[in-house]
């Protein structure tokens, strides 16, 4: 029999309140096997852990049962505590006698009553605990980072300065994300391709750095150090060693009407293309749906044309297969679908336009060159409205519940642009409320105010209609001067609500990662782990994890490369000892417990096993502990009854069932 | 059988590691009550538990038997809490068909940060077990004189 | 039950949930005609004001058109609101829309039964 | 096809043209209106008050009464149509007056919802199809420019009712296309007509109803269509563009309004 020791902790008052711990002790020196017992203000404190210290080594226990606080807190501490003083740390129980007794019963006899029984359910349970030896896995060193967006080029290039490889998958035929469709960047107002640009380069001539541009992730196995990624690099038809980015395929290309989505679709592009003109790689692609030759046989001139010989319409995908010990999800985000606000005339009028378009329409490689014209007639407006939380702080089936953060800073940005450049254009701007904290933020918005007169006026706009004249008649409210408001206008601009890129479900599944109502990755822990995901190995960078600013997505790529680098920078990770082991007496080998393994942890051996002096070679299962992450969908599943879970037996369950049902 | 205002029935609650254990601390933390009749039982996933659990409980006196994991997609273990919601179908139904009544047995889906959701499912659920009174049918006559 | 809690419970809205976007009153095609806007009626409902609501005239120029509803991103149901002070304004102080004396000089020979209808429904009791 | 009919109090007078067009062009496009016995009158409103169960239960009367007849039950007027969806919407998902009501009625066997409630443009769209009664018209009105009044009580609110694009709906526009005409696409054409307030404050109704005509016709539509009697009738008292029942129309290009009159 154990020699086993309870230690029942005051936690100051927040146990003795309410338990009365002497009772308790005096309980637990009548269960079998306790021989010794005490109760201290601070159980987790250095005094207290040297009671027990000083407990282990005289009285000889080889078996401990803290009643405190939630394992959660400090089952890590008691179990050091024991391994210092020569006990294997897997006999350490807690009875959790405070989340789950004192704090939520006001009655001192009953929950004297419960701290007692879930006492003695520890110590029916620690009887049977065995010394468990924590395993050790290897950590691949190089890290994935899936979107090549500003997050995810902003993570690798810290990664691979810590020297470190890193891979990045971009499912577009370039990296740049959503910055690359910026203008300008508030509120600074410096151009965003011209601080993007450079990073982008630095990412694509970083030696440690390998970019997978045009691929998507596919299938991911394994766990935290060692995972196994089925990378699709889908079909370019462009050979990228051979193509020296001219041009000329692009030009001469005969398919031109296809939409270009780098520019929302406000324009057109050849059926062979790259998204824009500092795209990295700087190799097009060719658009199977649109593409003459593809679809006809007939054409081929981008062939013809091209002189370094390498387009190829055979090409096929190719799935490349590569180990990981760390994964960055850095997926970033889209503007949602405007069909279900059909009162802003969206779809109605060309003139209706969201923020993201505005954007390429101010930009000088967008599709008016740069100059504000309405995409209708090509007028310069002169009247412009700007309508806030499209879809925003939305809690009905149309949009979405959350602030999409970015929207008051870019609308302040649009507004200052347009009042600086075309003076004699009228901005006016419909606003719930204006959030813009920040660094300079507020000033910025100010600014709008103050020194470019832009109109804010505080009310939604219940709809746009579209004039016969082609102009729109804009109705809202402004709630300060309590009047409804009818203004006509050229040009309206939507601040629509941002959205988790659409693949990131899939993603997170394949991961195991958590994602929350909204599509966003769920983070370890909302204020101490915001950079981790709970699934361990995988982290967060961007927008993927939640609204936020270029600033704001920067820091958070950063902490999440040195979350990586940390998990790199080990040689091996410590494993969880608590893993299923097969008794090859019962196992009869019929793979039931393969099939519900999340894991693939379990595999199949030829052995030959001496059963009650029966000599014989059998199928039996085989659990590989490295792999296992101990959840114990095979212990049930088997029914022969030879699968158990380590620390979790079933021994030990049912012990504790009966402490409790006694 | 009218059932005696003091009676405390006695209810294990098995709750997986990662969601719904850390609910219950939630719900402790945030003090929400609800009786000292439930105790908790760490599994590290719903699929963890295995029917013979609880039939054991019920052998042993139990009274009323709740299993609480992730919710579904939630897993930490990505599947598991669908083995156990398919698992404990079956059981549920074979106990109700041994007289072991239906509203004694429960499967919940608790996240980690439902300490509230935590607090008035057992307060529900211990409410309706006390209403049906002590479970005998199990009873395992032979621990008892 | 007082009258906030009456005007809660005959309409089943949280005027809470309402985040003061003013969309409603955006959209409503009576607010020009109406003293207190809808908007307002949320908040003074909110504020238990309801002698306020009992004096104005807005109640009776609601058109129960429902855009405010359509439209309103917090689910608050501004016009159900409205129709439920209405309805307590009718039920508990006896005020009436419209007058018995009224009607023969209101009605004319294309008038359809769907309006007297209508505004029989929504003026008196 | 056969479904249970509600025509509702203005169609058995003021509006008799929508009625008796739905019916004579029903039987043309194949599908039977069968008026139930004993209708009441919806009310015109929907009771939005939570405990105004009284007036629902002539709607709920109706909609049991198809029930019975085992038919989908058919409304033609705009104010039927919404009365007795939402009705039926909160006889299905309202558990308080789902109760309440059912002890009102004791029915043999209590109405939780189960009629499906159709507007008769709904039959045309999904039941015979505007590609069908394209083939079906016989005087197709060519070159006539028509705009679609919709109203408030066929779309909002589009979470009940469920009919078409609250903000932007194109049933209308595509009925009036399949009869042969074009349709004038305008943005005021779900704004409201002011309803009941025109017995009161015609003035106010009146500037409404002006508003959607000149919208529609700054966009070159000569006349305006409507299943409302109550949006006909204001839009009328403004008078800047003729208004006709859907039906009417209807009638005409499947060349039975001659020979009904």
């Amino acid at each position: 029999m154990r020699r086993i020791g309870v230690f029942v902790c005051h936690c100051g008052s927040n146990i003795a309140a309410t338990v009365d711990v002497k009772k308790v002790v005096e309980l637990a020196l009548r269960e079998p096997g306790v021989v010794h017992a005490e109760d201290y203000p601070y159980m987790c404190s250095e005094a207290g852990q040297s009671r027990i210290a000083q407990a282990i080594r005289e009285k000889q226990l080889d078996g401990l049962v803290v009643c405190s606080c939630s394992p959660r807190m400090h089952e890590a501490t008691f179990r050091k505590c024991a391994e210092k003083n020569g006990l294997n740390p897997y006999l350490v129980e807690i009875a959790n006698i405070r989340e789950h007794c004192s704090w939520i019963h006001k009655n001192m006899e009953e929950a004297t009553q419960k701290a007692a029984i879930l006492m003695r359910a520890a110590v029916a349970k620690v009887h049977l605990n065995a010394p468990l030896q924590a395993g050790t896995s290897k950590v691949t060193k190089r890290a994935l980072v899936i979107g090549g967006g500003i997050a995810g080029i902003q993570t690798a290039l810290d990664i691979a300065e810590a020297g470190f490889p890193v891979d990045i998958v971009e499912k577009e035929p370039s990296i740049g994300g959503r910055m690359s469709q910026l203008d300008k960047t508030f509120p600074t107002l410096d151009c965003s391709a011209c601080i993007l640009t450079p990073k982008m380069v630095d990412a694509a001539s970083h030696e440690n750095i390998t970019l997978f541009t045009y691929s998507e992730v596919e299938k991911v196995s394994g766990f935290v150090g060692n995972f196994t990624v089925d990378i699709r690099k889908k079909a370019r038809y462009v050979d990228m060693d051979k193509c020296t980015g001219c041009g000329v395929c692009q030009e001469k290309c005969p398919s031109k009407k296809s939409l270009n989505e780098f520019n929302r679709g406000l324009n057109t592009r050849s059926a062979i293309y790259t998204p824009f003109a500092q795209a990295i790689p700087n190799v097009p692609v060719i658009d199977a749906t649109a593409c003459i030759k593809m679809k006809t046989g007939k054409c081929g001139i981008c062939e013809k044309f091209c002189q370094a010989g390498a387009i190829d319409y055979t090409q096929k995908d190719a799935i490349i297969t590569r180990e990981y010990g760390a994964i960055v999800v850095a997926t970033g985000f889209d503007t949602i679908p405007l069909d279900k606000y059909g009162e802003y005339a969206y779809n109605e009028s060309k003139d209706v336009i969201t923020s993201l378009e505005l954007e390429r329409i101010m930009n000088a490689a967008g599709p008016t060159k740069g100059h504000l014209e309405r995409l209708s007639d090509g007028k310069a407006p002169k009247e412009i409205v700007f309508i806030q939380c499209v879809g925003s702080r939305c809690s009905d089936r149309r949009g979405k519940p959350y602030c999409s953060k970015i929207c008051c800073m870019y609308t302040a940005k649009h507004a200052m642009l347009i009042r600086d450049k075309y003076p004699d254009t009228k901005v006016t701007v419909f606003y719930i409320d204006v959030r813009t904290p920040g660094k300079n933020f507020d000033e910025f918005y100010r600014r709008a105010v103050e020194d470019y007169g832009v109109n804010y006026i505080k009310g939604q706009v219940g709809k746009v209609a579209p004039q016969p004249d082609g102009s729109l008649l804009v109705q809202g409210v402004d709630l300060l001067e309590n009047k409804q408001i009818l203004k006509k206008a050229d040009m309206v601009v939507l601040a629509t609500a941002i959205e988790p890129n659409k693949d990131v479900r899939k993603i997170a599944t394949m991961l195991t990662a958590s994602i929350d109502t909204n599509n966003f990755l769920t983070e370890a822990h909302p204020k101490l782990r915001p950079v981790e995901s709970p699934t361990a190995g995988v982290f967060l960078s961007g927008v993927c994890q939640g609204p936020k600013d270029i600033p704001e997505t920067v820091a958070q790529a950063g902490a999440a490369a040195v979350k990586v680098i940390g998990l790199l920078a080990k040689d091996s990770l410590t494993t969880n000892p608590c893993t299923a082991k097969s008794d090859e007496l019962r196992c009869n080998g019929c793979s039931q417990c393969a099939n519900v393994c999340p894991y693939g942890a379990i595999s199949y051996e030829t052995k030959l096993i001496n059963d009650h002096g029966v000599r014989e070679e059998r199928r039996i299962a085989v659990v590989n502990s490295a792999l296992c992450q101990g959840c114990g969908a095979c212990t049930v599943t088997c029914p022969s009854g030879a699968m158990d879970l380590q620390g979790f037996s079933n021994r030990q369950i049912i012990a504790e069932v009966d402490a409790i049902c006694r | 059988m009218p059932v005696n205002e003091n009676w405390k029935p006695t209810i294990v609650a098995f709750c997986c590691n990662w969601c719904s254990y850390a609910g219950a601390d939630l719900a402790g933390s945030s003090r929400l009550s609800y009786p000292a009749d439930v105790k908790i039982i760490k599994v590290p996933c719903s699929c963890r538990v295995n029917p013979m659990f609880i039939l054991r409980a019920f052998e042993k006196g139990a009274d009323g038997v709740i299993l609480c994991g992730c919710h579904p997609g939630d897993c930490h273990y990505s599947t598991g809490n669908y083995y156990a919601r398919r698992r404990m179908t079956l059981l549920f139904s074979m106990l109700d068909y041994l007289g072991v009544e239906s509203g004694r047995t429960r499967v919940e889906w608790v996240s980690a940060a439902e300490g509230v959701k935590f607090s008035e499912t057992m307060n529900s659920f211990v409410e309706k077990v006390h209403g049906l009174g002590p479970c005998v049918r199990l009873g395992d006559l032979r621990c008892k004189k | 039950m007082n009258s906030v809690e009456a005007i809660k419970e005959i309409s089943g809205v949280n005027p809470l949930k309402c985040m003061k976007c003013g969309k409603c009153s955006a959209s409503c095609p009576s607010f020009n005609e109406m003293d207190i806007k809808p908007h307002q009626f949320v908040t003074y409902v909110i504020n238990d004001d309801v002698e306020s609501l009992a004096w104005s005239k807005s109640a009776w120029k609601c058109l129960s058109c429902f855009a405010c509803i359509e439209r309103c991103p917090r689910d608050v149901q501004p016009g159900r609101l409205i129709d439920a002070a209405r309805q307590l304004l009718i039920r508990q102080r006896g005020q009436q829309g419209l007058t018995a004396e009224e009607i023969p000089t209101l009605l004319d020979e294309e008038m359809p039964q769907q309006l007297l209808m209508s505004a029989f429904r929504k003026y008196w009791r | 096809m056969k479904y249970s009919y509600f025509p509702g109090c203005t169609l058995r007078n003021k509006a008799k043209d929508l009625d008796t067009y739905a019916r004579s062009c029903a039987e043309v496009l194949g599908f039977g209106l069968e008026e139930l016995p004993d209708w009441q009158c919806c009310g015109g409103v929907y009771p939005l008050g939570h405990d105004e169960i009284g007036r629902k239960l002539p709607s709920v009367r109706a909609l049991n009464a198809a029930k019975e007849r085992g038919q989908d039950l058919v409304a033609v007027c705009s104010a039927c149509y919404h009365v007795l969806k939402r009705v039926n919407h909160d006889m299905q998902t309202d558990a308080d007056v789902q109760s309440r009501a059912n002890n009102y009625m004791q029915l043999p066997e209590p109405y939780l919802g189960e009629t499906r409630v159709l507007h008769y443009l709904e039959v045309l769209r999904d039941v015979v199809g505007f590609d069908e009664l394209k083939k079906k018209v016989v005087n197709p009105l060519t070159g006539r420019k028509i705009g679609a009044y919709y109203g408030c009580l066929l779309l909002r609110p589009s979470s009940v009712l469920a009919f078409d694009d609250p903000e932007n709906p194109r049933i209308l526009e595509d009925f009036i296309r399949a009869l042969g005409a074009e349709p004038v696409l305008y943005p005021y054409r779900n704004e409201c007509c002011g309803g009941y307030i025109s017995l009161k404050d015609g003035d106010m109704s009146k500037s409404m109803c002006h508003r959607i005509a000149q919208s529609a016709q700054g966009f070159q539509a000569e006349c305006l269509v409507t299943a409302c009697p109550l949006c006909k009738y204001n839009l009328n008292k403004d008078g800047s563009l003729p208004v006709y029942y859907f039906t009417e129309l209807l009638a005409q290009a499947l060349g039975v309004k001659e020979g009904d009159k």
